[in-house]
């Protein structure tokens, strides 16, 4: 029954997919000895990207799955995003209207006076 | 495909106690929720009493410190919201529905089924056994904000943390399993003809609860994770001296608390759909309108959290967006509301108990739904925020939401849970016990909150202004009411153990509904359908032209609805 | 008892994806969740405290890609066994998820002879912000690595048997996503200093 | 409405008031309009022998209007009410009017400490007034305050004032109020922050520029009633650590 029918997509070479992935994963490693910093962080999450649409691709078959499968994925990364929008001003951010986060900046500091003795 | 697979019948330990079957697993949640319920409900008059009537014996707890307080109204909010609302709207009618009314003959997974249910239980043992850890129980309030929930010199109740922070967890995983569960029942397991738009609206509710509740638990339970090592290995994620921030916990505490909201609300609203169409001998109105604002109001709760913080400390700036997306949800729950209000026009209503609870749900969670409005905007959110405005407002929601509908369900899929009938008179009597006090409680508190009174204080005598024993009328009113709404629900109790013998046999179809789990006899046996149904038609088919009955059975082929269903 | 015999839903699919792989599927939605939660707070925090990268030059980037490079071959070895799987071969399906679990075993031995020696350096959870995210976003990787592991030898044990086959690309898709994981987590830890 | 139970004492407890009647009146409107079209036809519809139901699926137009039309005038409510927020949130959270005065507000488990400039008008001099559980403000002044919370999140709520702001530990967050009636009010925590929550109370004075200037005189202390000697110097009432964990 279905699962038979199912069973059957075409298998991709995996050996070369998998070579690729090798070959990526050295241009990081040898990226991040670059001390450019953009060709570091193209390096890092460029190729990590890619890297990682390459396996979802070709060994999680998402391409050949039914096309909800990866919208649902992708919403549940948008969420992710809605709440990084929402939480970096306070969280990433150590000042802003009429609010400062001191102890962040120099910790030690204020590490003193605060917490209990 | 319609033969149906051989169930043996389990022994006793395997019947009750490991049991893969849908049904006692949703009898085990339910049971479990109603144990929880009365807990909880202790907690309110603990509290309530002291409220009422300060600083006096409380019979059956004695004398109320501010320690004991904190730790009653901590767990109140903690035990009816992860303990009640959650395993009996959604686990329990969950399991007990989404089989017999897709038409199969049980979960996809039964053992993962069980399996969460162990973990649930495992969760509420954790949670009642910090009773009894040295400090107390966590009284750091529901939202548990860090640093106090993160070190015990600040809550005093480091081994009472730890444990409500465990059971939360747990909680959290025993549900993510139950709700994947039912949303991949629902959508692979329906009965052959069973379309999208021909599931029971209480279906699609308790799936998009679920999936809801996936999407924004995540973050928390790794926010807990991070919170368990603040306060067991002293990492530093909450705490501002070392990097952290404790505005984190408050946004991912939020990003799912408030999704919560609606987790709870939309099986509500599924099981208030129901038993309207039924009572109404009504076509929900316009349906896929109803299914289009859910998912609406599903996205929307995504956007929405930091109207919790208004005052908390967030950028100033950010509470302009917020305000706006929280007004906005209630377009579509407006829209919603209104569809079931629509519902009624041209029916034939007949005001039996469960009728009684739907239409009360619709009546008292209005109110709940507008005093929100006051809240959302952040103007007014400024003085009423952390006032006893706010807990009457959510109140408003959650009673309706966790006890109201919930009692509507009962009352409704009793005679197909076990096979009897409820006594009308009892549950009447019930209903306006409950239902009449539940106004008394919260309208005072409406005012006293308007007036400023501040939640979790123990007691105003510190306050020489805010104290205003002019208001304590009020809240002594509030305290006897919620003793008159607790003893009517021994009404119920009684009502409902008494009928498990007495009741009058209910034979499968007692309300004449459409939907499948009526086809089936009451109670269901092992495994269901004798033979698995085909669907030919939408959940709510009343008063179809043409049809010799009033109301069309999903499973009934369009032939045969002339001449009706053979009884 | 009941659970011997698969109820007629488990058998049911009306969405056209059979329902292991559709629960699989939804699992992995839901660790998406909480691994971006985790990853966003991190990555928030790296951006506000770009003090920590003095702190993060402590990893040793060569582990860490030599684990990438492990992950990556487990992966291959993973699709491999669905692919003998989908060709009924249930005996050669068992040995490739086997490799797998090695895989995830190799992995998990590199990292822990890491660990040892960052806590020898005294560098342990609490010992700042960098660190704690690095031993919890790197403890909850390689918890999943091991539960992973775990099943997989469950199901290489039945698939020798020809049984239940649909599981071998399931635990596979689990695999990949972890290994997507990693492939953030890599960068995110040791590259970016 | 609002001030019939709560005096109203500084500038922008009105705008605040003004927004509750406003928000009020408008859902006021449509609880009572749903709550009534609920009930009547739950009555006209009430079962009937000899009267059938109608088959309505909710798709004819003219009825549908009965559910659109409303929905529109909701959502016109919605953005009024929107509006009104927004303006009375950036009057008094975002929008800063420059200070006469500043004050630094401490929290801490369970007591609120207060620094403000003594005689010489200037903060973090040795002449700082440094006062527990007691603020003393000039009325019609405007004052900007520093508030910082030593341990848990607690809250600076005056109900008088209409103002409610949470102390986070780490973070200086600023704020303002003009205070304008002259009288005695309470400071409250509003957040959940440990065993002495109910009970971390703290008094605000509104007193005439004279007799602040007394108070002032009066107070000038030099600056070793340091904060570290708090929690014993705290009023009664407000419970310390010590005694919590007895």
């Amino acid at each position: 029954m279905t699962t038979e029918a199912e069973a059957h997509i075409h298998h991709p070479n995996y050996v070369k997919i998998w070579a690729i992935l090798v070959a990526l994963l050295i241009v990081s490693v040898l990226g991040s000895m670059s001390h450019v910093r953009e060709v570091v962080l193209i390096a890092a999450f460029g190729v990590a990207l890619v890297k990682a649409y390459l396996v979802a691709k070709n060994f999680m078959h998402i391409n050949v799955e039914k096309r909800w499968v990866p919208y649902l994925l992708i919403v549940c990364l948008l969420f992710i995003v809605i709440l990084f929008a929402g939480v970096s001003p306070d969280v990433m951010r150590h000042s802003g209207l009429h609010w400062i986060n001191p102890s962040v900046s120099q910790p030690s500091a204020s590490a003193a006076d605060a917490g209990p003795k | 495909m319609s033969t149906q697979v051989q169930h043996a019948e389990p022994g006793f330990f395997h019947k009750y106690l490991w049991s893969t079957d849908h049904k006692m697993i949703a009898m085990q949640y339910m049971f479990t929720g109603m144990a929880m319920a009365l807990i909880g409900g202790f907690f309110a008059y603990v509290f309530r009493m002291q409220q009422g009537f300060p600083n006096q014996n409380v019979p059956g707890f004695g004398l109320v410190t501010p320690g004991k307080y904190n730790a009653v109204v901590t767990m109140h909010g903690s035990i009816m919201i992860f303990w009640v609302a959650m395993p009996i709207l959604i686990a329990a009618f969950g399991n007990f529905l989404i089989p017999l009314m897709i038409g199969c003959d049980d979960m996809a997974f039964p053992r993962i089924n069980r399996l969460s249910y162990q973990i649930f239980l495992l969760s509420a043992l954790v949670l009642l056994s910090s009773f009894l850890v040295k400090g107390g129980p966590f009284g750091g309030a529901w939202t548990a904000y860090p640093p106090l929930s993160a070190s015990g010199a600040y809550n005093l109740t480091p081994a009472g943390a730890v444990l409500w922070l465990i059971a939360v967890a747990l909680e959290f995983v025993a549900f993510l399993m139950g709700g994947i569960n039912f949303t991949v029942t629902t959508m692979n397991s329906r009965a052959p003809g069973m379309k999208m738009y021909d599931i029971p609206l209480v279906v699609w509710m308790i799936v998009l609860a679920s999936i809801i509740f996936m999407c924004s638990a995540g973050p928390l339970i790794a926010g807990a994770v991070m919170l368990l090592f603040d306060q067991t290995m002293s990492t530093g994620f909450y705490d501002p001296t070392r990097g952290g921030d404790p505005l984190l916990w408050q946004h991912l505490f939020w990003f799912f608390g408030h999704p919560e909201v609606y987790v709870v609300l939309l099986p509500a609203m599924g099981i208030v759909a129901e038993v309207v169409a039924v009572f109404a001998r009504k076509k929900v109105f316009g349906y896929k309108t109803v299914l289009y604002t859910t998912w609406a109001v599903g996205f929307l709760s995504f956007v929405v959290w930091a109207h919790h913080q208004f005052v908390a400390g967030i950028d100033p700036r950010m509470a302009n967006i917020f305000s706006i997306t929280t007004l906005m949800i209630s377009v579509p729950i407006t829209e919603m509301v209104f569809l079931y209000i629509a519902t009624l026009y041209g029916g034939s209503i007949t005001l039996d108990t469960p009728m009684l609870w739907a239409l009360g749900f619709i009546a008292e969670f209005l109110i709940g739904g507008v005093t929100g409005i006051f809240l959302g905007s952040s103007g007014t959110d400024i003085y009423l925020h952390d006032t006893y405005f706010v807990i009457a407002h959510f109140h408003y929601t959650f009673v309706p939401i966790a006890i109201i509908s919930v009692f509507a369900g009962i009352t409704f899929w009793y005679p197909k849970m076990f096979g009897r009938m409820l006594n009308e008179t009892l549950g009447k009597i019930h209903f306006w016990g409950t239902v009449i006090p539940f106004n008394v409680i919260f309208i005072p508190l409406f005012i006293t909150g308007t007036a400023g009174d501040q939640r979790r204080v123990y007691s105003y005598a510190q306050f020489a202004e805010q104290s205003r024993p002019a208001l304590q009328h009020l809240r002594t009113t509030s305290t006897i009411a919620l003793l008159f709404m607790l003893s009517f629900q021994l009404v119920f109790l009684f009502n409902f153990f008494w009928s498990l013998r007495n009741g009058k046999t209910a034979g499968p179809n007692p309300w004449r509904s459409s939907t499948l789990e009526w086809t089936v006899p009451s109670p269901p046996p092992h495994g269901n359908f004798a033979e698995l149904p085909t669907v030919y038609r939408g959940p709510y088919e009343y008063g179809l032209p043409g049809a010799a009955q009033d109301f069309a059975p999903q499973n009934l082929p369009d032939s045969a609805l002339a001449e009706g269903m053979k009884a | 008892m009941s659970a011997a015999v698969k109820p007629i839903a488990n058998t049911r699919s009306a969405t056209g994806i059979p329902t292991a792989r559709l629960i699989t599927w939804w699992v992995i939605a839901s660790e998406i969740v909480i691994f971006g939660g985790l990853l966003a707070t991190y990555i928030m925090h790296r951006l506000g405290h770009p003090e920590w990268a003095d702190a993060a030059s402590h990893t040793n980037t060569w582990a860490g890609a030599f684990n990438t490079l492990v992950l990556l071959t487990s992966s291959l070895c993973a699709v491999m066994a669905h692919k003998a799987a989908d060709a009924h071969d249930g005996p050669k399906a068992a040995k490739l998820l086997r490799l797998t679990a090695l895989g995830g075993l190799l992995f998990l031995t590199i990292k822990g002879f890491e660990w040892t020696k960052d806590i020898h350096e005294g560098f342990v959870l609490s010992s700042g912000g960098f660190w704690s995210f690095y031993y919890v976003l790197a403890g909850l990787h390689g918890l999943h690595v091991l539960a992973g592991m775990i099943i997989m030898l469950v199901v290489a044990s039945d698939a020798a048997k020809n049984q239940e086959l649909q599981r071998v690309e399931c635990i596979g898709l689990y695999w990949h996503f972890v290994d997507i994981v990693w492939i953030f987590l890599f960068p995110l830890l040791y590259i970016a200093k | 409405m609002l001030e019939r139970y709560l005096t109203a004492a500084s500038t922008y407890a009105h705008s605040i008031d003004h927004l509750f009647i406003l928000i009020g009146a408008l859902v006021g409107f449509w609880l009572v309009a749903a709550e009534t079209m609920m009930f009547t036809l739950i009555f006209k519809f009430r079962a009937k022998d000899g009267r059938p139901t109608q088959y309505i699926t909710g798709e004819e137009k003219h009825l549908k209007r009965w559910i659109t039309i409303p929905h529109a005038l909701v959502l016109v409510c919605d953005v009024v009410i929107i509006v009104g927020a927004i303006t009375v949130w950036y009057n008094i959270k975002q929008d800063m009017p420059a200070a006469d005065e500043t004050v630094r507000v401490i929290a801490q488990q369970w007591a609120w400490s207060f620094q403000q400039a003594g005689p010489d008008g200037v903060m973090d001099t040795a002449d700082d007034i440094r006062a527990v559980g007691e603020l003393h403000v000039k009325i019609n002044t405007t004052y900007h305050f520093e508030l910082m919370s030593r341990d848990v999140v607690h809250s600076f709520a005056i109900p008088a004032f209409r103002l409610k702001q949470d102390a986070l530990p780490g973070r200086t967050i600023t704020g303002w109020f003009r205070p304008n009636r002259l009288g005695t009010y309470d400071i409250q925590c509003t957040q959940m922050c440990g065993l002495g929550h109910g009970l971390m109370a703290g008094r605000i004075i509104v007193e005439t520029p004279k007799d602040h200037a007394a108070w002032l005189l009066r107070n000038a202390s030099p600056a070793q009633s340091g904060q570290k000697d708090l929690p014993a110097s705290a009023p009664e009432g407000t419970i310390t650590m010590a005694e919590a964990r007895r």
